[in-house]
């Protein structure tokens, strides 16, 4: 109800293009496209009325475009039932979207430098964030990684927005042959970056914040969490992060997150409950951190 | 057609029948973004444990055909912060709460009754069974065993405000749920409702593992509501008096009239809130529409109907 | 690469894992017109009784979600007619026959268990415990008191030929299942089935009527998938040596994989058989294709693979 | 796997038209239009791979050609969520198809007179019955109701086909106002008939067979009963029927019908178990019943 909550809509599919290894839908949704802020995500029901996949999808927003109201584009990579079906869709066909969702990427408030490190289809929503962080006067670097060349990210649109763009590839077959993190270490030295940005598997996020913690340079996560509701009701999406306080708290990260502090994110516990996590079992809190949970609110 | 919505559940007045299953939609709070919370029923709350509790590890859910896994072990803030944040929110929107509990023994069943039914404003108190039993050697829950269940209805039923009506929480996979619905009744339940997650499984065929941690989890979906509303249909037609709170796989308007022609008073929506996060004012919509389009007029003579021949035919 | 699919049932040895599941595909004839009845592991046969039976009322069936309710009431024509006309029949196609048998009483069982293993060719004898006790007063299934399930299979294991396995079809809802397949393995079963379908109901929304007659039916398909896999799991984890058929939603070779990484030596296919008659076939070519991609050389090698960490990652 | 089996195809469907209140879906399937004989029906999955609605719908087959090899067409009204999704597929779109299942009609062997009553859907397999009588010479004479006249059946193909066609609809808006067994008897006098078929709901074949019955003309009904497999696995669609011997039995209304000699089925007992039915409670069999059933096969 609120006017930057997200909206659930039923939205036609404008088009749906082949992109390397990746689909790409844009789908007609000026409510979720006028609320957008870069690294927020929508989720998307699969299968029809009648499926038996009954949970929502969720897709990181790529682009949003003025046209027709305004419109929201996703990319994705077909992994099982729900993404094979998305890429059957077809031009007018509706789709049930909800979003846009999560908590976005902070930007800064001065030009500084930024570098924006992608894994796989966890590139999608660096770029809207590079045109944000551009438009604030910032200098973006790009460091994408992928397990093979079609699984890398928009590497023409990277190369364009950013003042440098370093590609890695698993197998070599494009860039640099390794990871991400083989670079970014050089990447941030030479760019002076102030901070980095990150989207992609757990592994790949830890490492980043590794790095970025050798050189002293801040770090967002965006994190790739299953998700079955999207909007903070179902607690499945939880992992374990460090408050303000000092208490770690078991998070939701479709609300709380998708991006955090990478500092902040307990990444050697996830999947896990630490025992010093709030409420973990045989956790004792204080009156005073039971105070304080009081005064937090939901995001 | 003015259709008369209202139902009963015992003492409490609900302005419809359709509620939120406990712990499908937190205490109101994410879902009012998507619709107006104090149309609906009630908002049944995550069911809220004496201390904050960090619940289960991670995977904590896999999809199922028409259903999911999950297993979250009851994650949330305490009664505490509950009280204090969370259902004043609630009712500050004009919302009904029913608020669901669950203790690690008697004693704490007994304070949560007591704290909870002295804040002002609750509809009703619901008593999750499904909670191990520390009395029992193999772990089991307390629904699993009637003694058991009707022990803790009874120490929630003396604690709790006598105008706040308490309804236990019961499973569908228990030996009897009539023997364990008449024992929560005998123990001065003022309802039932039913039927809370079943217990699962599934593996995850990449990694050859359980897919959710600690390898048990609970159905819940479209896929079990054969087996709630075998349950509603049978409580029912054994105790026909008692008011029930029917759920299970609830998605449409239409299996709101399943479960209330099974006998059901209200009905409950629960993982249908995680794939549609406006189902509850849709289910609404169309329960009422249905209802219309019978030409009943009143919702709650729509109770039982399948146990009468002819009703509504 | 040249995947070994035997697999072992006790003393019986099946070429590989996939069967029918009993009451799903008849003795095997109507199926043969969609594929080779001799290249799956095995035909379940629908659960034989001593005398013809005409079954249940109609309507029979109801269509669920990812599931159906069904209650045909073991209709049959008797032991007779299928020892003289439908086992030859599988029999002279190839095929291998489990034979699924149903009694009224211990004395139906025995007589049963011998003349069905007196018949050449007979693999395996399936003991259907979903059946009416006469000497339970509230009218429950063998299968719902491990001591009279386990009378069942005592019996029908003394009366069969020594060198013909007996299985133990077990139900998922019971109070236990683990202590129901402990108390059936000391009767000296073979191995277990698991499981028949689930107690369940849906009621018609435009007669508000019960869908099926008689009101509870028994729900199968992809919808109790994980009630069976938790089944299997726990069993398999109590009694590791005892070989399991699992089923309940199998639909796919990923879903063998499943079953069998979660216990089961071998995979019933049921509802799916009415969904796509040549199931049986496809599941064996998928769960052999993925076998194959994971690089196991042995089906057998599968089992309770989710039991250990680190197989077949 | 034998040669007049039924067969299983993913076939293209080649195109889906509206006729008045029905779909009508031409499929390219040879296999099954080569064994087609009149009165057997298809059955269709519904759905896609991963929907939650598992049983297959069966459908008389309406029609027949030679055209890409063989297609197959048949017509329907939306009822629930299987017709709602069928009446949705465009040509190219793949279906699950089994079939022909069931017992057809049985022809006669001389050019003798048939009358032809259909009631709503149920008219569709009179059609390629209709053709097959004319082959042989017979006459043929059409009776068709329906509700309204949007869902009277092709009545220009029956007028075309046959010497005379009758309609009736409930509320008069189409031919007469009433039921098909209102003008049956005037029928079978004026067209001197020797044979009626039948197909549409039960109420409507049990008044069929009565009529007919009372002119002394032999009946063959077609019945729509719900059906789980339609191969004769499931023992969901059995109807009470009377055997040569007199015995009556719970036969399989998918593969011992949909085609039964209407005096032989017992109208009256459908939905139930009569008590004298072979098995049921309470039966005592002879030996020689007994026997006699081993002796009889699956059709
Ligand atoms: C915030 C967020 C943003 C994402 N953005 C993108 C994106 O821009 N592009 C893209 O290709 N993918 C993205 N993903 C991953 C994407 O959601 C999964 O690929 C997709 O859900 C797989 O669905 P499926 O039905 O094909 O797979 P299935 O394996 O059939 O899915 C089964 C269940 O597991 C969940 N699941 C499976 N894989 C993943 C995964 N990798 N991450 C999270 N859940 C998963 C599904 O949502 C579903 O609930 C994002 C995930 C999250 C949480
Ligand atoms: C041998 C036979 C031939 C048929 N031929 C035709 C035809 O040519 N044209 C036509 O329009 N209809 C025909 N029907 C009826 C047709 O099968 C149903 O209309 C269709 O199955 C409804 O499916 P649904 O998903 O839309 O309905 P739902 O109500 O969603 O279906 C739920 C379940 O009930 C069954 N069902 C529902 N209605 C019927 C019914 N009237 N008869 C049988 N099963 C039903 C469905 O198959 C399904 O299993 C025939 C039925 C049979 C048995
Ligand atoms: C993620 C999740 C969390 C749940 N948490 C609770 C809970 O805290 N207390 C409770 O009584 N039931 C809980 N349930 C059970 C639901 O209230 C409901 O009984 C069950 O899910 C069946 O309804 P459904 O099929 O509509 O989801 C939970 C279910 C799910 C799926
Ligand atoms: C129509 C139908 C008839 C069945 N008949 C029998 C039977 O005769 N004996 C038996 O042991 N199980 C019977 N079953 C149970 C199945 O063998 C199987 O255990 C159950 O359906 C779960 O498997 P599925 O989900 O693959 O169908 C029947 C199931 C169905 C749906
Ligand atoms: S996905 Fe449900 S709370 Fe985050
Ligand atoms: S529909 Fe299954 S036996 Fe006839």
């Amino acid at each position: 109800m609120s006017d930057n909550g997200p909206v659930q809509i039923r939205c036609p599919v404008l088009n749906v293009r082949r992109v390397d290894a990746y689909y790409a839908i844009t789908v007609v949704a000026p409510g979720v496209a006028e609320r957008f802020r870069s690294g927020q995500f929508v989720t998307v029901g699969v299968g029809g009325d009648h499926s038996s996949t009954l949970l929502r999808r969720p897709f990181a927003i790529h682009d949003v475009k003025p046209d027709y109201g305004g419109t929201v584009e996703f990319l994705f990579a077909v992994r099982g039932t729900g993404t094979a079906w998305l890429s059957e869709r077809r031009s007018r066909d509706l789709l049930d979207v909800v979003g846009p969702l999560g908590r976005p990427f902070p930007l800064p408030r001065d030009p500084v430098n930024c570098v924006l490190v992608g894994g796989g289809s966890g590139s999608a929503p660096l770029f809207p964030l590079a045109q944000a962080l551009r438009r604030r006067g910032c200098r973006v670097d790009f460091v994408l990684g992928a397990a093979s060349s079609d699984r890398v990210f928009s590497a023409i649109t990277a190369r364009r927005v950013a003042e440098t763009a370093v590609f890695t590839t698993d197998d070599g077959s494009f860039g640099t042959r390794g990871q991400v993190t083989d670079v970014l270490g050089r990447v941030i030295e030479e760019a002076r970056s102030d901070a980095v940005y990150a989207c992609g598997p757990m592994p790949m996020l830890r490492a980043v914040t590794a790095v970025a913690g050798e050189h002293g340079v801040p770090v967002q996560v965006s994190v790739e969490e299953t998700m079955a509701c999207g909007t903070g009701i179902c607690m499945t999406c939880v992992i374990p992060v460090v408050g303000e306080d000092g208490v770690t708290r078991m998070v939701r990260s479709c609300v709380d997150g998708p991006v955090f502090r990478g500092e902040r994110v307990r990444f050697d516990d996830v999947g896990s409950i630490p025992f010093d996590a709030l409420g973990a079992p045989g956790w004792k809190g204080s009156k005073a951190a039971r105070a304080a949970e009081s005064a937090r609110d939901i995001a | 057609m003015n259709t008369d919505l209202r139902i009963r559940l015992g003492p409490a007045e609900l302005p419809n029948p359709v509620v939120t299953a406990a712990g499908c939609a937190g205490a109101g709070r994410e879902l009012a973004r998507f619709f107006d919370i104090s149309t609906i029923g009630a908002v049944t709350t995550k069911s809220v444990m004496l201390e904050p509790h960090a619940g289960r590890p991670a995977p904590r859910m896999a999809e199922t055909p028409s259903g999911m896994l999950s297993t979250t072990g009851m994650q949330g803030p305490g009664v505490d912060v509950f009280l204090q944040r969370d259902l004043p929110w609630l009712l500050s929107r004009g919302g009904r709460a029913i608020v669901s509990i669950a203790g690690t023994g008697m004693g704490e069943f007994g304070e949560l009754a007591r704290r909870v039914s002295e804040a002002d404003g609750v509809s009703a108190i619901e008593v999750n069974l499904a909670c191990p039993d520390p009395a029992d050697p193999g772990g089991r829950y307390f629904v699993d065993d009637p003694a058991s269940a009707a022990a803790v209805v009874s120490t929630v039923r003396s604690h709790a405000r006598s105008d706040v009506p308490v309804l236990a929480k019961l499973s569908a996979d228990v030996p009897d749920v009539v023997e364990l619905a008449t024992a929560c009744v005998e123990a001065r339940a003022d309802g039932l409702s039913m039927i809370n997650t079943v217990r699962g499984m599934a593996i995850d065929t990449r990694t050859l593992r359980p897919a959710v941690a600690g390898g048990i989890g609970g159905l819940s979906g479209p896929a079990i509501r054969p087996l709630a509303v075998g349950c509603v249909y049978r409580v029912h037609e054994a105790l026909p008096d008692v008011p029930i709170v029917g759920m299970g796989g609830v998605r449409t308007g239409e299996d709101a009239v399943e479960f209330m022609a099974a006998g059901a008073s209200a009905v409950a929506v629960g993982t249908t809130n995680f794939s549609d996060p406006s189902a509850c004012a849709r289910v609404l919509r169309q329960f009422t529409e249905a209802l219309e389009s019978r030409g009943v007029e009143r919702a709650v003579d729509l109770v039982g109907a399948a146990h009468r021949s002819g009703v509504g035919a």
